[in-house]
């Protein structure tokens, strides 16, 4: 009935190593960014001070090969989901500031050519964190997820792409962009196109969540580039498929931080809120609905450990990967509803975060490329 | 006879708005939603619309049978539905009429409909320590000579700074509980009453959100609209002196659920369009086995939509046949304020990227959904009110 | 944004016509069909003492022609809906022993030759409702449902009919039955089967629910019929979508009324049941599932009555039916299942009929044809 | 280090009883679905493949860290987990094991547990005036002498009939609420004690379910099991009595919680097989767009039931590992329950004629299924639980 093999027994508890990443940046959600959450959405993007302070924590170098400058650990894809998890508990957007660079150096770092890495690599350690934007978000809804609603058609030494591509963050501070695109025989790979290029068209989109990151468009007309600019060279292929399935399981633990701050929230303020002289949670209709909450939060949360676990284990996680971003859709939306109606009018307002937070959750089972595990 | 449909009659009031609402609101609509706060110039156009195709149905000022086609209420949830088809942001913010145009207009005496019916008359309910529990309001009024004096704290007053005058409850002994309550009018410029903030919010940002405080406001002993001078010790009067109060929302409940109704009719609308430019077909009465999930989907939705509508519809025919409807206004309102927020939330999914993105209006709608289900009384306050009248409780009892 | 005329303004009330027959078949179903729904479903089928009463009510008479020994009126489709309901109120079984002859009785009053007129018609009024068996419910799950897991060949003077039908009513008491079967051009109509006919093979199958009813499958094998045994003649078709929406709205009416007593039932009985206390309805959990209950109830007859007003008035009412018919089985089951749930345990058992009608809700979304309005 | 998946030697226990399910139970279902109150001869052997393979996986009668792979709750969930993939009414009616055996290897002393371990023990605490509120119970005990006097009516017992004993919840003294509770064990053949009636029910037919009456009926003084033969007046040591009877559903409530996940995936695979004679696919991961409704619908409740079954498997680790687990038993309790329920009425909607019919079993599972989101604490009294521990309310507070 499953189809992996194991000795390690079934357990749920972090490692000490798990605990202290875990306690680390579950702190720094806290105190830096859920209480920039709200200036960041209002900015547009997070401010340099508090970039810096992300930029410090060192995730990327973490993951960066040493001969381009970083520390070269591998991480498994549990800690790298606690991480996600930690830090969207502050806020998700700010997550997402440090979790998409961090993606596309994982990328990078497993799938390009020697050339593209000693190109692309350092500036992660040394320079800014986007000097590369990620285009894999679909641009038409139609689109099998697991290809591009970019084509890409090969012409001699050269490749010609079209079409376009949705919520690239930080997309005016890349240089350069990794594209996802589809080919006739229904391969989908990655290309490096330049800002610079012809045929390249940049726009910005503002979307209604996730307002603490900037995002573009970008649309690509006729845009030709050499067969060298395939991520990993003209005749790699990366399994695409696999790499949606780990940003789906980074989207859904980014959801998991992100319902386990809506719980936290409503259950102090429906303790203290009193209407017709008792507690709002005195009331099954108010009580049931946080139950709820619990429930899926928690079950939400395992099944994001499930996944990476058997990402880690080398397995097909394809289904598993499936049914919990389906989860994380439907049920982190149902919590971040239920959230802002909790807190009734107040609920709608800017005083309390709950309304950011039915922002943000909507992003989920829509933006696919946010973050991988 | 059973006939729920529409006379011909109704069905040009819909067109007439629906096209009102397309070509005066929605290419106004975000801007509006960027500017919050800032007053839509554009929105007389619109009530010039309305105030024309009243006149032409022939609705008059009172409510009229349904039977002769001309039922004030039916009539005005129709309007409204098809311009919050338009923008729910933009519908609140038009000037002229407040919910507490429908307090006047539900208790006030035939001077107080005269004087101020036709003025823009806001709505002060909340406070900011009472919510749904209107009858812990703890803002006072008392009689001093021939004048009121008004203390207190008003929060989320839609309207609250654009509109003429603002419709107050307050009470006038707090230790007294619900028998206490009497609400007021308080007009624009009265010493005392300043508007002390205007709210950023998750969706109407069209609509103004406002904070107004009454310190040592005096108004006139004639502003006290329905209701005694005197707290009522007769319990049977007491009741329904609150009751007459909160009578007001078997009223205003369709009206705000119509809302609602439109908005869905909107996202599901816009969706259809959205997907039709990829080559989407509906397939309404197809099996789970040849539906696709979006088609599934979008029927199931529209299933819900037109559920809430039917139920609308029948509360507003009741008013219109002054048949008692407050279990049936509940019920419409809790089925559209659920269902609308729903359907505007699986529609942004629906079309993924372009949902959630302004390029489009759905996210709008998404955020502009859920205070239907919330304000107006509650989802839960809804389901409380339709338990106790179908379980034969009190609220004592069913709390 | 409709597409239907009428001056008649907004109304839901009873005319005075519509108001007797209801309190009539609504005392029927209370005094005679309820108390008997459990033998009849311990019996497999109505007692013959129930079936004379429910002969007695005349309803398929009244709509046969006078020249075949009926009464010849048209039924609009709202009241037939409203004795749907009412019946259905008493036990659904017991409904549908009625509503599928009369189905029968107006399919074949309106669209049959003159002939079959004469060959079925008088039966109705002088001997067995049953002597007709119809075959409409497809034994494949994937077959559109406007179409027949039967098929239809034509070759020269006859017709090759080939497939299995389920969920025949009354299969047994049957010497014809009416099928549906779909030819290669896509057209489905319905054709005239002896039972006495070779490649006919009848057996007999229980389900769910319904069990106060006897059902048969169908199987037909190379059954050679001649041309004249398609219903209305050789040359006849029939508008075999309508007649599917028709018998969904039916379906709907017949859910309704099931819907309405599972309120009726647990409304007493969650007010008198007392735990932790009290009453089990001053609980918001017990309380807001009966609240939705009525709810969607209500919503369920506005939605009924409204597809069945646009069928009388003669315009398409195929999207209305199919939102109705879908509304009608997804609430329906969800009522059918809170009402075993409300009375916990106690459900659960054959000492009340929430169990029974719990079983007889999942029919609706699955019987196509069991009741017309 | 976090790893929630299952080790080689659980997966060849998943194994094993599955193919006894399949070959030992399924057989079987219909027969005994339709023989109402015939006790099924077959279950022996189930009992001895459970038996083999608990000897072979090498779990032991007391809790064993999971760590050490040989946890017996994590163990027991996923064997009948497999045991109710194949029949619940039958795993429910297997000769030896009921849920009274739970309560007494959970507050027995030695003796008992020695004693009555291993004798088929069912549970009786419903009485026809106390469903869920077990702290109203009026079956009596009264100590005379060396001997309780045990009086009352319970309804609902599971394996009430066949069963060598019963544990019965009964009340020292019915003023003094639930710290007056205790439960006892009472021998088949002690006179006074009679099964009355055998109900008839929706599902689980397999099983039979007891009304069971206790009159006069005197039992030895050692069969008190856990708790003190006089009431507590120390309010803390009161509770903890109590609390050590309720303790109980710590322990069945994952287990009960099993039986619903392993009747939701029977139930999906064989949509899946009759789906698949008519060429259906799994499309997991896609969109919307491409899936078809049943596509969707099985893949969101497959999610569903993947997450109710890793809840449950969580609780029951929980346990193995000493730690305290009531919140998350009724998480799982409260999951698994519901989704079961639905995942069990929608395959039978999926499948229309053919999963409506007996013909195939997807109608069984979809009657059998209700009643596992409503013993060992319906749906409701489950979310009353978890909301009390997340909320931190007493019982008092939330009611």
């Amino acid at each position: 009935m499953q189809d992996y093999t194991t000795d390690h027994p079934f357990d749920i508890s972090l490692s000490e190593e798990q605990q202290m990443t875990w306690d680390m940046l579950r702190k720094f959600a806290e105190t830096e960014l859920r209480p920039n959450a709200r200036d960041a959405e209002n900015a547009g993007k997070p401010s340099e001070e508090l970039l810096q302070k992300i930029k410090a924590l060192d995730l990327i170098p973490l993951i960066i090969p040493e001969a381009y400058g970083g520390l070269g650990l591998q991480q498994d894809s549990v800690s790298n989901a606690l991480a996600l998890e930690a830090l969207a508990y502050g806020d998700m957007s700010l997550a997402m500031s440090v979790s998409v660079p961090l993606l596309v150096a994982q990328i990078i770092a497993e799938h390009a050519s020697e050339e593209q890495k000693a190109e692309f690599l350092p500036e992660f350690v040394n320079g800014s964190m986007f000097h590369i934007g990620l285009g894999i978000n679909n641009a038409t809804f139609s689109t099998d997820p697991y290809q591009s609603s970019v084509l890409a058609e090969e012409s001699g030494e050269d490749i010609i792409l079209n079409g376009s591509k949705m919520g690239i963050a930080f997309g005016e501070h890349a240089k350069t962009y990794l594209i996802s695109a589809s080919d006739e025989s229904g391969a989908c790979d990655l290309y490096f196109v330049s800002k610079d290029q012809k045929g390249v068209e940049l726009s910005k989109t503002e979307y209604m969540g996730l307002k603490g990151m900037p995002f573009s468009k970008i649309n690509l007309s006729n845009c030709k580039i050499n067969a060298s600019q395939k991520l990993g060279g003209h005749n790699y292929s990366i399994d695409f498929k696999s790499l949606v399935d780990s940003s789906r399981i980074g989207m859904s633990a980014l959801a998991l931080g992100v319902c386990q701050a809506v719980l936290d929230y409503v259950v102090p303020y429906t303790n203290e809120r009193v209407a017709f002289d008792e507690p709002i949670s005195n009331r099954q209709s108010v009580a049931f609905m946080i139950a709820d909450m619990a429930i899926e939060t928690e079950a939400l949360r395992l099944m994001v450990y499930k996944s990476a676990a058997l990402k880690d284990l080398n397995v097909d996680f394809h289904k598993q990967a499936s049914l919990t971003h389906r989860f994380a859709s439907h049920h982190g939306m149902k919590i971040g509803t239920d959230g802002v109606q909790l807190l009734g009018g107040h609920g709608f307002t800017h005083e309390h975060p709950v309304e950011l937070w039915y922002r943000n959750l909507r992003a989920v089972g829509i933006f696919e490329a946010g973050a991988g595990v | 006879m059973i006939h729920p449909l529409l006379p011909d009659q109704l069905q040009k009031t819909q067109e007439t708005m629906r096209m009102a609402a397309e070509f005066i609101l929605r290419p106004i609509s975000r801007k509006y939603d960027k500017a919050e706060h800032e007053p839509p110039i554009e929105m007389e156009q619109l009530n010039q619309a309305a105030a024309a195709q009243k006149k032409e149905t022939g609705v008059g000022e009172d409510s009229v049978k349904s039977m002769d086609l001309t039922g004030r209420n039916l009539w005005a949830v129709i309007s409204l539905e098809q311009m919050c088809w338009g923008d729910v942001g933009l519908f609140l913010a038009r000037p002229g009429t407040g919910l507490g145009n429908a307090a006047i207009m539900a208790v006030g005496n035939k001077d107080q409909k005269a004087k101020w019916g036709k003025r823009w008359a806001a709505m002060a309910i909340t406070e900011p320590a009472a919510g749904s529990d209107s009858k812990n309001i703890s803002t006072t009024a008392v009689l001093d000579g021939d004048e009121w004096v008004i203390d207190g704290e008003k929060i989320y007053v839609t309207d609250g700074d654009r509109s003429d005058c603002v419709v107050v409850w307050a009470t006038l002994n707090k230790s007294m509980g619900k028998t206490a309550i009497r609400s007021f009018l308080v007009e624009k410029g009265t010493p005392g009453f300043t508007v002390a903030r205007l709210e950023k919010k998750l969706g109407i940002r069209a609509s103004d959100t406002a904070t107004l405080i009454f310190d040592n406001c005096r108004i006139p002993r004639e502003n006290l609209l329905g209701g005694k001078e005197e707290i009522e010790t007769d319990i049977d009067a007491a009741k329904k002196s609150f009751g007459g109060a909160m009578q007001t929302f078997d009223n205003t409940r369709p009206m705000v659920a119509g809302m609602a109704i439109g908005l869905g009719q909107a996202a599901l609308d816009m969706t259809r369009a959205l997907l039709a430019e990829e080559g989407y077909e509906d397939k309404f009465g197809g099996s789970m086995h040849q539906q696709t999930a979006v088609q599934y989907e979008l029927e199931m939705l529209e299933a819900e939509l037109e559920a809430a509508r039917l139920l609308v519809y029948k509360s507003a025919w009741m008013m219109d046949n002054k048949m008692p409807n407050s279990k049936e206004a509940s019920m419409g309102k809790a089925k559209a304020g659920r269902i609308g927020n729903r359907i505007s939330l699986k529609c942004v999914e629906i079309c993924s990227m372009q949902g959630f993105s302004e390029e489009h209006l759905l996210e709008k709608f998404s955020r502009d959904s859920k205070i239907l289900d919330i304000f107006e009384g509650t989802q839960q306050i809804q389901q409380l009110i339709v338990a106790r009248q179908v379980l034969g409780k009190s609220s004592s009892d069913l709390k």
